[in-house]
């Protein structure tokens, strides 16, 4: 286990990475050739967290005694009947294997686990500073869910390294661009395996940071400055909300240790319930802004100013999952502050829900493909919140996990398309790329598949999981919820359809000849396609493996990233699959891709196209056929959905939230004016020097007793002398 | 501790070795530029390594000790005494001064402010650097007061002749604050001498600051404490500054040379929260705890308000100057929590607050040397014209609003972190309230320094600058700024190298707050 | 006692009237007369206090050298002799004001505590010698001052009023 | 004789050297008045030394007869300096300084 | 005869008058050298009337060494500790003035050996008067160093200002002793002594009694006058400024000790009961004097001119511990004879500094010191160390005078103290406003003629500016020396 107690390791190699390309590239490697410092370092990071990986999974199969936790019965007062079984369940066979899981599982358990309840593996390093007996360890905590995100961050920010060596090739910050993409690698690495909450709060600020610098990465021009300016101060909004719930925290817990905070809530869960709501809301705050919620998610699209292999692995894939990372690192907070197990709706739900639902609609409103994949961003990560709101842990770590393949894919994809197609990502300007750009335009919609819900891509397992939990829920379901993520799949899969309409079909309305892009850059595109096509794998359902006697497989997200050791505790339970649920979703998003298709293809009358699209062609004819639908999409659904909620919701978007946040700025702005020149220079300095003139003034009064004149002198000495006699004689 | 041999000379030593370069310098005659300028670094260096002997000859495990004490007699009609000691508290502090005057002469080297005259300059500031070095050792109150007064001169000049358009008014401005703060300070020091009783109830008669952390105003009846306190309060708010005294600040520092700039950042500042730390918590618990949420309140009313001042400025060192009010407004929030943990990060942030907004002061010169402006609106794509400089100039606006792995964030954190749970006796609910205060301000302080950033940094050379040639950043300014960044970073990464050796001295000063806290 | 009375009483009419028409009238060198006749007038109240040292030095220094002097000043000044120049400033009420508030205010003081005390008029008798013991031994070091004092007034005034 | 009598001669005529002082214009009439001052200390002195029965009284006022003398000897001195450098000796007119 | 044989002739103690008589024969010395060699005279006079002073000094220390306390004429004349600190700053201001006179008289072509001899005679009536315990010796010390005064304002003769100046010292003057007189003559009726031990028993602690009140009121204003107090201070800013600088430098500063001298044995040995007339009037005219003096202070161009207003602050501060003499009798003394001592040093050695400036520019303008500090750096730099003693800003001396206010007053405590330490402050920060204007044009102004030839100082201003500027030096860092002074004078004052 030597990779797991060393951990840091891991962002080691990138921060030493950065510091070699900053200061020793331009010297001594090139300018233009940093980027082999960059993959060097991700490569051997890669490796790392693929050994960590295993490592873990070997910790999770084959438990040493000292990493299980001798579970005591938590408190019979919760009424978590589930709970109660499981631990009964672990304090007889905590050793038994998976199997037995599984078995519970399959017995109608409700998809709650028995495996022994693995500790994290957490390494404390030195005192990293002590303030008034309190102790800051710096260390790691690695358990599932860090090495689910290392395998992530690695992948990925490892494929968008060689990515960018085309893409950003030429660049005049090219050194620049490789050596924060490493700062950007090592501060997220550093965040997922915080071992306390103040390592958090500097990976989340230092990601924030990278981001910032990244999106602002061609600052000649005012609209990216602007964007990157408005992402970081739109984070700052978020941190007060961190920094306030993190002190909430320390301050009810005195501790800034994330097991002890975790252990301390899982084993009497009922206490400090108050703090805790205080908490998670502030916390939910920092979450909304960093991971794109809510009203603070106007930002992410505007983010997309930044190079696109930068939007695909910081504003997709990783940096912007902070905020559902957190969550779940921190879930025990969440789910007794926002009582996920007893209500059937809860912020953190709700939170997610509508952004999901107004993520996906504001899709539809885009020109510019990235935008549309932002928004796309942000409705799936309001569905990751969501699925965390309605307490599908694993549902929500899910999702992340596959998510990130399919939209970085996604990026860049829209990534190569511009690079093809002179730099632009208005889709007006594309159309009938297919041809010119067959790697692309594949991996494109095989990742628009996943990312739709179709199966058997991989995006169609997590988000069933994630409608199944809302469906469940805890002891109620969440129907609110079950309703949003509905609809959001039917509109994920509607505006994808329609980017790869635009994009890829029709006639080329662009400049110039595309092109298709070099290996360097569809070689990740199909390593990337390949997760989404497979990432679904790693948390099948049961009943799906069964027929084909690998039953042992199923769940594999669940049995190792979960950290069941505190979530156990609070009684959390795992919906069982339901074929049914997953019929649903699946006809949803296809019955989003058929609308859509037959809206784009049939509209314009290109009859030929449906011929060669198999999908197309049968939707089609049933729509041919029966023209009522037809007409219910474009007089009910265009009308009513797209056009006036997309239009309004766009519209309410550009105007009141994003407007909102310009003028926050502007109005601190005015507010400062004002305040600087009333108070500040008017009232404070103004009373300081009219106290200045007044004394200046009075001494010019003053000289008129000084007239010169002996007689005058005489007058006052006589006179000052009769008036104290007075004063001390008679009144004294 | 028994202090022999040469360590009882080395507290004076760093003290005065600046005045002694100071007094040779006057003796050189004008023409001698070349050896002027040596004496000055010469004389700056020797005690910079003097302080470097100090801090490896210091006993960490002590640092709730004075150490290197001396003590003899020098004013003996009003039993006040040459006492000089160090401290876990006063180390960081004396090591700053130390180390910021030499950068500074390195950095006027060839920078001589109009309308030059090195010699003066650098007389001038070598007397600084013995008032700040003095401040922070002087173990007795009138000790402490006189070399608190001897910083205003030198300083009143370097604004005053070396600085802007405008310098007449900010300098006279600077000074007349200050000094009216320094009366009300004397008085209260008088009153502390007066009124100090032992614990058997003896007037005690003394200025003597061990003393009087020793007794801890038992003598002392609250209201007589609360007056008392406010005096201090005074005196050393002014300097610190808190709102709503702060209003010389931005004059001072938009005037002042560069340098002057700096050392008023880095050093000068320090001197009103160290006051309040040194003297007026641990003389006065009572007077301290009821003052304290007020000095809360102001602290945090400071911190909004520097920054909307900042939002409002157009001039970048005028914001700079603002910020400063915002962040000592973070100092100040962390003393007046009166617990172990705030008044350390208060340290902190004193420490950090000084390199960073020295730095930036030194960027902020440097730009105004090369454009002859610092019209935010006029200036723009500083990354383009000198990216060295431009970076350097992010860096530190990334440090100043608090980015965690630099030192800025140790300082605001932590202190918005003690509000939380306040000192024993404190309002729990107002400084939860101000923690969200304080909170909010980090939003603002980011906004203002990104902003200033975005239109400084970013985007083309405005058309006025466009064809000029400007220089990136050259010799004297990275050896000047190199330990600054240095700095930052090292306290970033390793808060405890000040937490550590701070906290000894502060847990004791808290500790004793709690207990009259208790007792009250 | 009566006769005393009625001594004080003339005496002290010429004093006050004299002192009056002093301050108010046009003509210096009148003024100058009057104040003669002030001090001869305080000269004999001292003989009728028995100081009978004093009453002669009144005589002859006030009288003798002090009036002497003043009319030099006056000669020398070329004041006008008639009253062509205003004697009195155009501030005289103010003066008047705060003559009286300054004499009122000692006048209500000497009454209110002295009230009606009498003088006494059986003590002892100092006659000049008495006086001279008393200067030469207990103000032996203000005397020798005032002798230097005049030295130095008499060298100064030289200086000062010579032509050069 | 009531103390009285001698004391509030002397106040009175204290007063009006107050008077004289500050209202008459030509600067000899001025010294002069100051004289009414002077004496009107004698006054005083002597009767209380008469009071006391005590000789200082006579001492103090023959002192301030002696430092009269020269104060006047002075003040005229210097109204003669003035009157021949400015040709006046009108105290209203010595105002070249003031403020 | 009866009365001629019954005079006994009184023991003197001449050890104890050595220091009066050794000033008067150096005194008449000059007047005789003066009369034997006439013009040819002139060169020793400065070195001869310096040597009369430093000689006198010679008993001073011989007494100080002995230290007895002598007392004689019945306590009307006393020789302690206080009385010969004071003699020795009475005599060594007097030394510096006569440092600052030698170029300036000579220069002038003014009456030398006469200036000499008034000079000389001043200072014999200030060094009579801290030993004067008695209501005649005072007043007859006060006319001994005040009549000379009056005619040295007047000295340059040709001068119009000059001229005016003596006329309205004098006038003031006269009519300040008039009041003093009348008071001194109310006081002697009721004690029937002249002695200050007598009129302490009689006057006594009891009820007020208005003629009482009156006479001491009457008597302090007296003083009050002499170290020009608001609302008495009318005529130091018109004769400071027409009167010839050296003679201005030693009104601000020895005529004003002397004043304080009168007024610390007034109050602490003649009305030690009497606090219910002492304090409020200390307080208020304290408060007043030194506002009004700061206020007018910020209007004056001319530097002398700003220099007497801040005299008059000065002095309002050195009346504050006057304002809480029966709180803090010991600490009060103590807190004025040191601020005496400082003041003398600093305020000498601004005008020393005028002095020679206006050597150069032959201005008193404020304007004219623009661009100082570029011509003459040792100048500039002495000139600023003198007002940041004056302003109070360590490490040059003046913080300790004003240490010592405070001192006194924290000592005394209570709500009125406490109130007056608040105006000090106050005052400290208006009066460091003007000061700074002479600091701004010294260093922040260029040469407004452009001349920037160097100015050349003689040897007599040269010795006199270091020895003020090192004393002002020393008492900022090592204050104990004066302190040390202070505290020894408040002991014998206060018979203690």
């Amino acid at each position: 286990m030597w990779m797991l107690e060393n951990a840091f390791l891991i962002p080691l190699i990138p921060a030493i990475s950065f510091v070699v390309i900053l200061f020793f590239g331009k010297r001594y490697i090139g300018a233009d050739r940093v980027h082999v410092v960059g993959i060097t370092a991700l490569s051997l990071v890669w490796l790392l967290s693929a050994v960590a990986a295993f490592q873990w999974t070997q910790r999770v199969e084959n438990p040493t005694p000292d990493a299980v936790v001798q579970i005591e019965h938590h408190g019979d007062d919760h009424g978590d009947d589930h709970g109660d079984d499981h631990g009964d369940d672990h304090g007889d066979d905590h050793g038994d294997d998976h199997g037995a899981a599984v078995g519970d599982s399959e017995g109608g358990h409700g998809g709650g686990h028995s495996s022994p309840l693995i500790r994290p593996v957490i390494s404390t390093f030195s005192q990293w500073w002590s303030n008034a007996g309190v102790d800051f360890a710096v260390g790691t905590f690695v358990d599932g869910q860090t090495v689910l995100l290392l395998m992530v961050v690695a992948t990925i920010s490892l494929l968008v390294h060689i990515y960018s060596t085309e893409y950003v090739k030429g660049d005049r910050r090219y050194l620049h661009y490789y050596a924060f993409l490493s700062l950007f690698t090592a501060s997220m690495l550093f965040f997922v395996m915080a071992q306390n909450i103040i390592q958090l709060i500097v990976g989340w600020e230092l990601v924030g940071v990278c981001s910032f610098v990244l999106i602002g990465h061609w600052w000649e021009e005012k609209p990216n400055t602007d964007a990157a300016l408005k992402a970081f101060l739109t984070n700052r909004v978020g941190d007060v909300g961190l920094l306030v719930g993190m002190i909430v925290l320390w301050g009810t817990f005195q501790t800034f240790d994330i097991d002890a905070i975790n252990t301390l809530i899982s084993t009497n869960p009922g206490a400090h319930h108050l703090a805790l709501l205080v908490a998670a809301c502030c916390l939910m705050a920092a979450v909304a802004s960093k991971s794109g919620q809510f009203p603070l998610h106007t930002w992410l699209p505007d983010a997309m100013a930044g190079p696109t292999p930068v939007s695909a692995l910081i504003h997709a894939a990783t940096m912007v999952v902070a905020g559902v990372y957190m969550i779940a690192r921190l879930y025990p907070v969440f789910y007794e502050g926002f009582s996920i197990g007893t209500s059937s709706i809860n912020l953190m739900a709700f939170i997610g829900g509508f952004t999901a639902l107004i993520g996906a609609g504001l899709a539809f409103a885009q020109w510019d493909i990235k935008k549309v994949l932002a928004y796309s961003t942000v409705s799936q990560l309001g569905y990751m919140v969501m699925a965390l709101g309605v307490g599908a842990w694993t549902a929500a770590m899910f999702h992340l996990f596959t998510h990130a393949f399919f939209k970085a894919c996604l990026f860049l994809g829209a990534g190569s398309v511009s690079h093809a197609a002179h730099h632009t990502f208005d889709m007006r300007e594309m159309g009938g790329l297919r041809k010119d750009m067959p790697h692309t335009y594949r991996t494109f919609v095989i990742s628009s598949l996943a990312l739709a819900g179709i199966f058997p891509f991989a995006g169609f397992w997590s988000k069933d999981e994630i409608l199944l939990g809302s469906l469940v829920g805890q002891q109620n379901g969440y129907p609110l919820m079950l309703i949003f993520g509905c609809a959001v799949a039917l509109m994920t899969a509607a505006y994808m359809t329609r980017v790869i309409w635009y994009t890829f079909h029709g006639e080329f309305r662009g400049h110039g000849q595309p092109h298709e892009s070099p290996k360097v850059m569809t070689v990740p595109l199909w390593i990337l396609a390949g997760m989404a096509v497979v990432a679904g794998a790693f948390n099948l359902p049961g009943p799906v493996l069964e027929p084909i006697g690998l039953e042992g497989l199923a769940h594999r997200i669940q049995t190792y990233a979960e950290p069941s050791v505190y979530l156990n505790g609070l009684g959390l339970s795992h919906p069982d699959p339901s074929l049914t649920m997953a019929l649903v979703g699946l006809a949803l998003a296809l019955s989003g891709i058929v609308i859509t298709y037959l809206y784009y293809w049939r509209r314009r009358g290109l009859h030929g196209l449906t011929e060669r699209n198999r999908y197309a062609r049968t939707g089609y004819k049933v729509l041919e056929n029966k023209y009522y639908l037809d007409h219910l999409y474009n007089d009910v659904v265009v009308d009513t959905v797209k056009r006036p909620i997309a239009k309004w919701a766009n519209d309410f978007n550009q105007n009141v939230l994003d407007r909102a946040v310009n003028t926050a700025g502007e109005t601190a702005r005015d507010v400062g004016r004002w305040v600087y020149k009333w108070i500040d220079q008017g009232a404070i300095d103004g009373s300081v020097n009219a106290a200045a003139r007044g004394a200046d003034s009075s001494g010019e009064g003053l000289r008129s007793i000084q007239s010169g004149k002996v007689q005058n002198y005489g007058q006052l000495l006589f006179g000052a002398a009769a008036v104290l006699a007075i004063v001390f004689v008679i009144v004294v | 501790m028994e202090v022999t041999g040469f360590d009882t000379w080395v507290l004076s030593l760093a003290v005065f070795l600046p005045l002694v370069g100071a007094l040779v310098i006057m003796l050189i005659p004008k023409a001698y530029e070349m050896e002027l300028k040596l004496v000055a670094l010469g004389s700056s260096l020797m005690a910079l390594v003097v302080g470097a002997y100090i801090a490896v000859q210091f006993d960490y495990g002590a640092a709730g000790e004075l150490q290197f004490v001396v003590d003899k007699g020098w004013i003996d009609v009003i039993n006040s005494r040459y006492i000089v000691g160090l401290d876990g508290l006063s180390l960081p502090l004396l090591l700053l001064s130390l180390v910021v005057v030499p950068l500074c002469l390195i950095y006027s080297w060839n920078h001589i402010p109009d309308p030059g005259n090195p010699k003066a300059f650098f007389v001038l500031l070598l007397i600084l650097s013995t008032g700040m070095n003095g401040s922070f050792v002087a173990q007795d109150m009138i000790l402490f007061f006189v070399f608190f007064e001897v910083v205003l001169l030198p300083m009143y000049f370097l604004i005053g002749v070396w600085g802007g358009e405008d310098r007449r008014y900010a300098s006279l401005k600077f000074f007349l604050y200050t000094l009216f703060g320094s009366a009300l300070m004397i008085i209260s020091f008088l009153a502390l001498f007066f009124l100090s009783k032992d614990a058997s109830g003896e007037l005690l008669q003394t200025f003597d600051m061990r003393v009087l952390t020793d007794v801890a105003g038992v003598g002392i009846i609250k209201s007589t404490q609360v007056w008392i306190f406010a005096g201090l309060f005074m005196g050393f708010g002014i300097k610190v500054p808190m709102f709503p005294f702060h209003t010389w600040l931005p004059d001072a520092h938009t005037q002042a040379p560069t340098v002057g700039s700096v050392i008023l950042a880095a050093v000068l500042l320090k001197l009103g929260t160290y006051g309040f730390i040194r003297i007026a918590i641990p003389f006065l618990p009572e007077g301290a705890i009821a003052w304290a949420p007020w000095i809360g309140l102001l602290a945090v009313i400071g911190i909004i308000y520097g920054a909307l001042g900042c939002l409002a400025q157009k001039d970048m060192k005028r914001l700079i100057a603002f910020s400063s009010v915002a962040h000592m407004g973070f100092v100040m929030l962390g003393i007046a929590t009166l617990t172990d943990f705030g008044i350390n990060a208060a340290v902190f942030g004193m420490i950090a607050h000084g390199l960073i907004t020295g730095m930036l002061f030194f960027v902020a010169g440097s730009i105004k040397e090369r454009y002859h402006t610092l019209e935010i609106s006029r200036l723009g794509g500083l990354l383009k014209a000198a990216p060295r400089m431009g970076w350097i100039l992010g860096f530190a606006s990334m440090a100043s609003l608090g980015l965690p792995g630099l030192a800025g964030f140790w300082g605001e954190f932590p202190a918005i972190l003690a509000a939380y749970n306040p000192g024993a006796g404190m309002p729990e609910e107002t400084f939860r309230t101000y923690m969200v205060i304080a909170a909010i301000g980090t939003v603002l302080a980011a906004g203002y320094l990104l902003w200033l950033y975005q239109r400084t940094a970013f985007g083309e050379p405005t058309e006025e600058f466009a064809g000029h040639e400007i220089a990136d950043v050259n010799r004297d300014e990275w050896i000047a700024w190199t330990p600054f960044l240095i700095g930052i970073v090292l306290f970033g990464i390793w808060p405890n190298l000040i937490f550590n050796v701070t906290d000894d001295v502060v847990s004791g000063i808290t500790a004793t707050v709690e207990a009259i806290a208790a007792g009250s | 006692m009566v006769a005393q009375n009625i001594f004080f009483g003339i005496l002290s009419a010429i004093v006050i009237l004299s002192a009056l028409r002093m301050v108010t009238t046009r003509n210096i060198v009148h003024a100058a007369l009057y104040l003669v006749a002030v001090l001869a007038g305080l000269g004999a109240l001292y003989v009728l206090l028995t100081a009978e040292f004093v009453a002669t030095t009144q005589v002859l220094v006030y009288i003798g050298a002090v009036m002497v002097l003043f009319l030099f000043g006056i000669m020398l000044t070329k004041a006008p002799l008639g009253n062509a120049m205003e004697m009195t400033g155009k501030q005289w009420p103010i003066a008047a004001g705060v003559a009286a508030l300054l004499g009122g205010v000692i006048v209500y003081s000497l009454v209110n505590h002295f009230g009606s005390d009498r003088l006494v008029t059986d003590g002892p008798i100092y006659r000049t010698a008495d006086v001279s013991d008393e200067v030469f031994s207990t103000y032996i070091v203000p005397f020798e001052a005032v002798s230097v004092l005049l030295l130095a007034a008499l060298i100064g005034a030289i200086v000062l009023a010579r032509k050069d | 004789m009531l103390l009285n009598q001698f004391l509030i001669l002397g106040a009175a005529l204290f007063a009006v050297g107050v008077y004289g002082v500050l209202a008459r214009r030509n600067g000899v009439m001025v010294l002069m008045s100051i004289e009414l001052m002077l004496n009107a200390v004698n006054i005083n002195l002597v009767v209380f030394g008469v009071q006391h029965g005590v000789v200082s009284g006579q001492v103090f006022a023959l002192f301030v007869i002696a430092v009269a003398a020269a104060e006047v000897g002075v003040g005229l001195a210097i109204v003669l300096l003035l009157y021949r450098n400015r040709t006046s000796i009108d105290v209203e007119d010595f105002d070249l300084m003031r403020g | 005869m009866e009365a001629l044989l019954a005079f006994s002739r009184p023991a003197l103690d001449w050890h104890a008058l050595a220091p009066e008589l050794t000033l008067l024969a150096f005194g008449t010395l000059i007047t005789v050298v003066d009369i034997i060699w006439d013009d040819r005279s002139k060169q020793a006079m400065p070195t001869l009337a310096g040597m009369g002073l430093l000689a006198t000094l010679l008993p001073i220390l011989t007494l100080a060494v002995d230290g007895t306390e002598r007392s004689m004429f019945g306590g009307a004349y006393v020789v302690d500790d206080f009385s010969l600190v004071l003699k020795a700053l009475f005599l060594i201001s007097g030394y510096i003035v006569i440092l600052m006179s030698v170029d300036y008289i000579r220069d002038g072509d003014y009456y030398e050996n006469e200036y000499y001899t008034l000079m000389l005679t001043s200072l014999l009536g200030m060094v009579m008067m801290s030993s004067s315990r008695d209501l005649i010796s005072v007043f007859v010390a006060l006319e001994l160093l005040s009549i000379p005064a009056y005619m040295l304002a007047a000295w340059r003769k040709g001068g119009a200002r000059s001229n005016e100046a003596g006329l309205k010292y004098y006038l003031m003057g006269v009519f300040a002793s008039a009041v003093m007189l009348y008071g001194m003559s109310l006081v002697y009726g009721l004690a029937g002594s002249t002695t200050f031990g007598v009129i302490a028993q009689e006057l006594g602690s009891g009820a007020a009694n208005p003629v009482a009140i009156l006479g001491i009121l009457f008597i302090l204003i007296g003083f009050a006058f002499k170290v020009s107090a608001v609302p008495f201070h009318t005529w130091a800013p018109d004769t400071y400024e027409g009167a010839p600088t050296p003679v201005t430098a030693f009104l601000a500063v020895a005529s004003k000790t002397a004043g304080m001298v009168a007024l610390i044995q007034l109050v602490f040995v003649a009305f030690p009961g009497r606090d219910d007339v002492v304090q409020p009037f200390f307080w208020l005219i304290a408060a007043l004097t030194m506002t009004i003096g700061n206020l007018i202070a910020l209007r004056q161009n001319n530097i002398v001119r700003l220099l007497a207003y801040s005299g008059v602050a000065q002095g309002g501060f050195m009346l504050v511990p006057f304002a809480v003499a029966a709180e803090a009798p010991a600490r009060a003394v103590e807190a004025v004879v040191i601020y005496m001592a400082i003041y003398a040093f600093m305020n000498l050695g601004a005008f020393t500094v005028v002095l020679a400036v206006a050597r150069k520019t032959r201005s008193g303008e404020i304007d004219s010191y623009g661009g100082l500090f570029q011509y003459a750096p040792g100048l500039a730099v002495a000139m600023t160390v003198f007002l940041a003693a004056l302003a109070g800003i360590p490490p040059a001396g003046g913080w300790f005078a004003k240490f010592g206010l405070f001192r006194a007053l924290l000592d005394a405590g209570g709500g009125w103290a406490a109130s007056l330490g608040v105006i000090v402050a106050i005052n400290t920060v208006i009066a460091f406003a003007y000061y700074a204007r002479i600091l701004v044009q010294m260093w922040f102004q260029p040469v407004p003629d452009g001349d920037e030839r160097p100015i050349v100082i003689t040897g007599a201003l040269r010795a006199a500016l270091a020895v003020t500027l090192v004393a002002t030096m020393a008492f900022g860092v090592l204050p104990g020396l004066v302190g040390h002074f202070g505290e020894v004078s408040v002991l014998s004052a206060l018979g203690g």
